[in-house]
């Protein structure tokens, strides 16, 4: 067990192994690898629209074999009604871009076009397992791509599993799905990180940023991902702060747009720190009456998603130095300008194509369609021809992929993509007409350090949990 | 005791929406006996057309006097107003010979047919024009801190009620609506244009769930599912006051605003069923609800 | 000698300020066929209403065969042998006219909590349905939904859905309203007939002053909530309180 | 004795429509694709929740808008005998989903059956909303927004495991087992309404006040069928679990009782085959609504609306009446 993490203290080489070993906190933060702003640095002004170099990608190596010319057809399931619609909309043009650009190479190893079934995810968990079998079985897609509720890829998943097709989630991000639903996946694979990495960023973040807080209060959809951020929020912090009091929590219903109530008792139990996972239209309200409030006054404000929904939701008068989420995953500043070509250049062809920028779910569901393209044509090269399913999910086993976001690399025990997390501080910016990452205090962290490492024991609530749980140092 | 006072006015501002939103319905049920199942929607197309004629002009003029905003979101309440005058004579009164079913089963499928419609109109992003509630800065008091415009949506509540209730009472067209809501057909007998009243009963009610969709949204901003959400928080607020009764609609909101507050406070973990439970409470206690007619 | 079948005493109903029954004693004889009478708003059906168990009495009691049954459910006077019409016709229109009659006769026979047999199946039921419809002449139309007769065939099913109960008493409220002057002889002659051949006491609320003194034994007259008179028909049609408050005209010849 | 007296049973279109159709839903899965087998699958599971429905609607006026308690309770028993004793018997689930949906039902129904027309409808609805609540508080019990998975069960006394191919198992062993229950909801569905205790729902149903004075006990035959009608479409959602192989709490929010409502007046809510015409009728539009555009809110609600103006009386119903016009047969009113 203790092979499985990097800690080695005092206390472990005098054999005492089962306390928890005591580290400080800057040993904690070097040794978990966070890095803050070292990446991002004064780099935003590169990232206005026309000043980053566009390259057009280039063609993979030339394809071996016969290639059929049919077009390969995909189906992408997101939200386009109802509150969630905000996360949806960007997912369906990441994956249109991405699904543009191949295809002006003339489609998948030169010759398979993409084409696009989409479906709206609103429809309901039922309707989702009918939609997934009809686009399989009636509409023989080859690949099933997006999906953004937690509640829906525990469903699809095994569906998706006993249809043998192939699919690529790009959100709905429960540590569920791999853990439980579908434990030993062959056809099924998640791009973006895990939920339970939003929790701990925040965590992360928080303590990192203001090392004295002590007194916490919560506000929390009241479904499973708020749970969760909450759960491991608490897990980091007890880790990381060891002394912490929750000393307020509420519940809103998901969807809930008036929060006075719950904001006033917030800023009654007067608090430190507010930790916060409501998201999308959700948060912009929330954001807004909280303003008016004075709450951005009188405490700090850590969240997971903030910055969830695309950048143009949000208003100048968005408060600054909150910690401003992007669920771990990806945001469109960083990393910044030449260090990253690949994010200046999707940023820019994402401008350009619909005059906005985009979110961490048009990334995802961008980078889910060339984490195809790259098996497929590495698979051709192999074996030649257009290659079985079997043979793409081989070459996706494993794979490592530069993103946008950075590396991802698909863990070939659980089929979950992992890539280094990130958030941030929001700051207002004179060259965006919304809340941007202050570049200078950008936090990213290897996913091994807030992640449970692969085989380890599984534990409720999470594995992750029970990881953090038993393996991680308590700051001194 | 500031908290306390907060919550007060918090308890207040939500219950002035709810009493928005739930006097509609219960007067187009109290009249036509029809529960609107798309009573929520025109709510939220209230709210959507109050967002994008604040931003419409708010975005032309930038220097445009606040005022101006705050009649501007009038034209939430008249736009769902208009529906109603619409929806009422060409989908509704066909349906006044059949079962009762039937006319609840239209409002579901208009339900249906708005969610889209407002998607189709202004997408899938949340419409906000925070310019309104900026106008009214917050206020200072007790060492509390509470923002203008919440106090300003309390006092459109209060007067909403008030002149409701006036009109239901004091009014000639009162007179005839209150008839027509005790026995159509004898209402028919005397006089009474029964057809002019069910349709102006309707836009009423309507105007009403636009008028509570435009001053809610310069703080929640118009969301999809909006109206889906808010129609089920009505239902809850007529459960307990009662179908078809102004004085039940406006005791229910009080209510369940007053007791969300404290469930917020005291029982954060049980937000999402304490208002289902309180409707069944009484359910059970009182079936027909605190102002029962039936 | 005649035995009471049905009394109440001190029988008492307020509607408000308005005591529409005003401390009534009713009094109804074994096997007569009553006519009860009185202007509208005279409390007569408010009187049927209070005994069938429509309403319940403020005060004062019922008893049936010497059974007190003021307080006892609709269910349980139809058991002890009290059926009634209506006077706005009250059928279950989407039902055939004979499933109107045969639904009765399950219910006499506690057979409506069955659902594991086939009621069309049911020969016993369908032959007595049968012959409730010959009786009423109806039998030609068995087949129709209720909602398909005649007004007329529409007040005589109604009278024989509650004849099919096969009460001791049985009351009829306006049997012959909303019908033209011709039908009502008929239906009368028809109603009447089945009454007095099964040996069924019957109260029947009646306007039509022809009606009342041709074929009843019996006539109570009823006055803003209270008794004002009763007697044979002769009696009543002798009675000037009666025929100046009521009829408003002396009787014809 | 008059042979008026005696309608047959059923009529010789009853009778030659249900052997054609039962000789063609016993072949789809020899001669459709899969997922054609999976979808009139779901319609025949939604059809059986339909029949339970209409056991209140068409045949005693009782408007639910709240019946996605019991098809939700019949779902989430099944996916706890999975969690906590590990139970993957299908007859299990079905005993289990049938007595749990009827004691729930059970126990609204005495609140609800005291009223009738909307205050019914939203008594059901309220409280199903109070199921819905509980389902997503419950977590630990209920996995609250994630569900509980339930795996494909076996089949007969577990004599009959899935096969490793779980669509080839759905579409032909599941679909019979499912076809075979459903023909015997059918049956008994079809007894009930034409049993005594039938013709007195319709009774209550035409005229409540006239059934009380025939010595119909109304509440309590309310009651009943209310319980009846919980427990057909409890077995609908122990049905569907396996189809979905997840049970989540969108399934007791009351949009999904609308769904419901939706379907019976769809195919029609006059006729006792109706609503199984609806049920599988509203399964292809929805699926292939959903499918085919992302304003499937809008089709679905046009075709309500539509359907309200101008066939009120439901596909059936309006084959019925076409049907009747052309023997030159009376209409019935």
């Amino acid at each position: 067990m203790l092979a499985h993490h990097s800690f080695t203290t005092t206390a472990e080489l005098k054999g005492e192994h089962h306390m928890v070993p005591e580290v400080s906190r800057r040993q904690f933060m070097e040794r978990f690898g966070i890095t803050i702003g070292a990446l991002g640095a004064g780099a935003s002004s590169l990232l206005l629209p026309g000043t980053a170099q566009a390259q057009t990608p280039a063609p993979g190596p030339k394809p071996k074999g016969n290639i059929p010319d049919k077009p390969y057809k995909t189906g992408h399931m997101t939200f386009f009604t109802g509150p969630a619609a905000v996360l949806g909309e960007p997912s369906y043009k990441g994956h249109m871009l991405a699904a543009e650009e191949i295809n002006a190479q003339g489609g998948l190893l030169g010759k398979r076009k993409i084409e696009t079934l989409k479906a709206d995810e609103a429809a309901g968990t039922d309707a989702n397992v009918k939609e997934l079998r009809r686009m399989k079985l009636s509409e023989n897609i080859d690949c099933f791509t997006g999906v953004i509720s937690s509640g829906n890829t525990p469903a699809l998943g095994p569906v998706a599993e006993e249809l043998k097709v192939l699919t690529l989630f790009d959100d709905g991000c429960t540590d569920f799905l791999f853990e439980k639903a579908v434990p030993n996946p062959h056809y099924v694979f998640r791009v973006t990180n895990i939920q339970s990495a939003d929790g701990i960023m925040a965590a992360l973040a928080a303590s990192t940023a203001w090392p004295k807080i002590t007194k916490i209060a919560h506000i929390h959809p009241d479904y499973s991902y708020g749970r969760n951020a909450f759960d491991h929020f608490n897990i980091a912090m007890k880790k990381l702060s060891g002394n912490i009091e929750v000393v307020s929590e509420a519940w809103p219903k998901l969807g809930t747009t008036e929060f006075t109530a719950h904001i006033t008792k917030t800023i009654s139990a007067k608090p430190d720190l507010l930790f916060c996972s409501v998201w999308g239209g959700d948060y912009v309200a929330l954001y807004k009456q909280a303003l008016k409030y004075d709450l951005y006054k009188k405490m700090k404000v850590a969240t997971t998603l903030a910055f969830g929904v695309a950048p143009h939701a949000l208003g100048k008068d968005h408060p600054e130095g909150i910690v401003a989420g992007v669920h771990a995953n990806y945001h469109f500043l960083y990393p910044a300008g030449n260090k990253w070509p690949l994010n200046a250049q999707f940023v820019k062809k994402y401008y350009e194509r619909w005059k906005e920028y985009p979110n961490f779910e048009a990334e995802g569901a961008y980078t889910s369609l060339y984490m195809l393209k790259m098996p497929v044509e590495n698979a051709n090269h192999l074996v030649g021809g257009w290659p079985e399913d079997d043979a793409i999910i081989a070459m996706l086993e494993g794979l490592m992929y530069e993103s946008p976001a950075g590396y991802v690399y698909i863990r070939p025990d659980n089929h979950q993509g992992y890539k280094d997390a990130i958030t941030g501080f929001a700051m207002q910016s004179k060259d965006y007409p919304f809340p941007i990452h202050d570049p200078k205090r950008v936090i990213t962290v290897p996913i091994r350090s807030i992640t449970a490492p692969p085989g380890y024991a599984k534990g409720e609530p999470t594995t992750t949990y029970k990881w953090i749980d038993e393996t991680w140092p308590r700051v001194s | 005791m500031d908290t306390l006072l907060s919550q007060i006015l918090n308890s207040l501002f939500y219950a002035s929406i709810l009493f928005l939103i739930a006097c509609g319905l219960s007067l187009v049920y109290g009249v036509m006996r029809i529960v609107n199942m798309a009573h929520g929607n025109l709510y939220a197309f209230g709210a959507y057309v109050a967002a994008w004629t604040v931003g419409l002009v708010a975005g032309r003029l930038p220097d445009v006097n606040p005022v101006v905003l705050f009649v501007l979101l009038l034209a939430g309440a008249l736009a769902a107003g208009a529906a109603g005058a619409v929806l009422e004579p060409t989908l509704l009164r066909p349906l006044y010979k059949r079962a009762e079913e039937y006319q609840l089963l239209m409002t579901f499928g208009l339900l249906l047919v708005l969610e889209d419609v407002m998607r189709l109109l202004w997408g899938p992003h949340p419409l906000t024009a925070s310019v309104v509630s900026d106008a009214l800065p917050s206020v200072s008091l007790l060492g509390l801190t509470y923002p203008g415009y919440n106090l300003f949506v309390i006092v459109i509540g209060g007067v909403a009620a008030l002149a409701l209730w006036a009109f239901v009472y004091r009014t000639r067209f009162g007179v005839m609506l209150r008839a027509t809501s005790q026995d159509m057909r004898m209402a028919s007998a005397l006089g009474i244009n029964v057809k002019r009243v069910y349709v102006q009963a309707f836009t009423i009610g309507c105007l009403m769930a636009g008028l509570g969709g435009a001053v809610v949204m310069p703080i929640s901003g118009a969301v999809l599912g909006m109206g889906v959400d808010a129609l089920v928080l009505a239902f809850v607020v007529v459960v307990i006051g009662g179908l078809g009764s102004l004085e039940g609609a406006l005791v229910g909101a009080l209510i369940v605003g007053f007791v969300r507050t404290l469930g917020i406070m005291y029982f954060a973990e049980v937000e999402l069923a304490v208002l289902y439970l309180i409707a069944a409470i009484v359910l059970f206690v009182r079936p027909a609800g605190l102002f029962a007619r039936a | 000698m005649t035995t009471v079948l049905l009394e109440t005493r001190r029988l008492v109903k307020a509607f408000g300020a308005n005591r529409a029954v005003d401390a009534v004693d009713f009094t109804v004889q074994a096997g007569e066929l009553l006519a009860l009478i009185g202007s509208n708003g005279a409390g007569k059906t408010t009187l049927v209403n209070l005994i069938s168990g429509l309403l319940q009495a403020d005060a004062g009691t019922i008893v049936f065969e010497g059974r007190d049954v003021t307080r006892q459910s609709i269910h349980e006077r139809i058991e002890a042998g009290i059926a009634r019409s209506f006077q706005l016709v009250n059928l279950f229109d989407q039902l055939t006219v004979a499933d109107n009659v045969a639904l009765t006769i399950f219910a006499r026979q506690g057979k409506t909590p069955h659902l594991w047999t086939v009621a069309a199946r049911d020969t016993v039921v369908a032959d007595e349905a049968a012959q409730v419809l010959r009786q009423f002449g109806l039998a030609s139309k068995a087949g129709m939904p209720a909602a398909g007769l005649s007004q007329g065939e529409r007040k005589l099913l109604d009278v024989a859905v509650a004849y099919a109960l096969k009460p001791k008493l049985l009351f009829l409220d306006e049997p012959t309203s909303g019908v033209s002057t011709r039908e009502k002889a008929p239906i009368m002659d028809v109603v009447t007939s089945v009454v007095r051949q099964e040996h069924i006491t019957a109260v029947v609320i009646e306007h039509d002053m022809d009606i009342v003194f041709r074929y009843s034994d019996r006539i109570v007259a009823m006055h803003q909530g209270a008794i004002l008179a009763q007697g044979s028909p002769d009696e009543i049609r002798r009675n000037e309180q009666v025929t100046t408050t009521l009829i408003g005209s002396p009787p014809p010849a | 004795m008059t042979p008026a007296i005696r309608p047959r049973l059923l009529s010789r279109l009853e009778v030659g429509g249900g052997l054609l159709v039962a000789v063609a839903l016993l072949a789809v899965p020899l001669v459709a694709a899969p997922f054609q087998t999976i979808t009139v699958c779901y319609g025949l599971v939604f059809a059986i929740a339909a029949l339970g429905f209409n056991l209140l609607l068409g045949y005693t006026g009782l408007l639910s808008f709240g019946h996605s308690a019991y098809f939700g309770v019949g779902a989430y028993v099944t996916a706890e005998l999975v969690k906590y004793l590990g139970w993957t018997s299908m007859e299990a689930y079905v005993v289990a989903g049938i007595v749990a949906s009827a004691l729930v039902a059970a126990l609204f129904g005495i609140v609800c059956v005291r009223y009738t027309r909307i205050f019914f409808g939203i008594l059901t609805l309220a409280l199903s909303q109070v199921l819905w609540s509980l389902a997503l508080k419950l977590f630990w019990v209920t996995g609250g927004s994630d569900g509980l998975r339930v795996p494909t069960p076996t089949l007969l006394f577990g004599t009959l495991a899935p096969t490793k191919d779980k669509m080839d198992f759905l579409a032909y062993h599941y679909y019979y087992y499912v076809l075979v229950l459903f023909a015997a909801a059918v049956a008994v569905m079809w007894l009930i309404v034409h049993s005594p205790f039938g013709k007195a729902l319709q009774a209550i149903r035409d005229n409540e006040t006239r059934a009380e004075f025939v010595g119909v006990q109304v509440r309590k035959y309310r009651w009943i069928a209310f319980v009846v009608s919980g427990a057909f479409t409890g077995l609908a959602g122990t049905l569907w679990v396996p189809l979905n192989g997840l049970t989540t709490p969108d399934i007791l929010y009351w949009q999904f009782s609308g769904r419901i409502v939706f379907f019976v007046v769809l195919g029609g809510f006059r006729t006792f085959w109706g609503p199984i015409v609806g049920a599988l009728a509203y399964n292809y539009l929805e699926t292939y609504a959903v499918g085919f555009t992302v304003y499937w809110q809008l089709v679905l609600g046009l075709v309500l609306v539509l359907l309200v103006l101008t066939l009120p009386q439901g596909l059936a119903g309006a084959v019925e009446a076409l049907s009747r016009r052309l023997r030159g047969a009376p209409a019935v009113a």
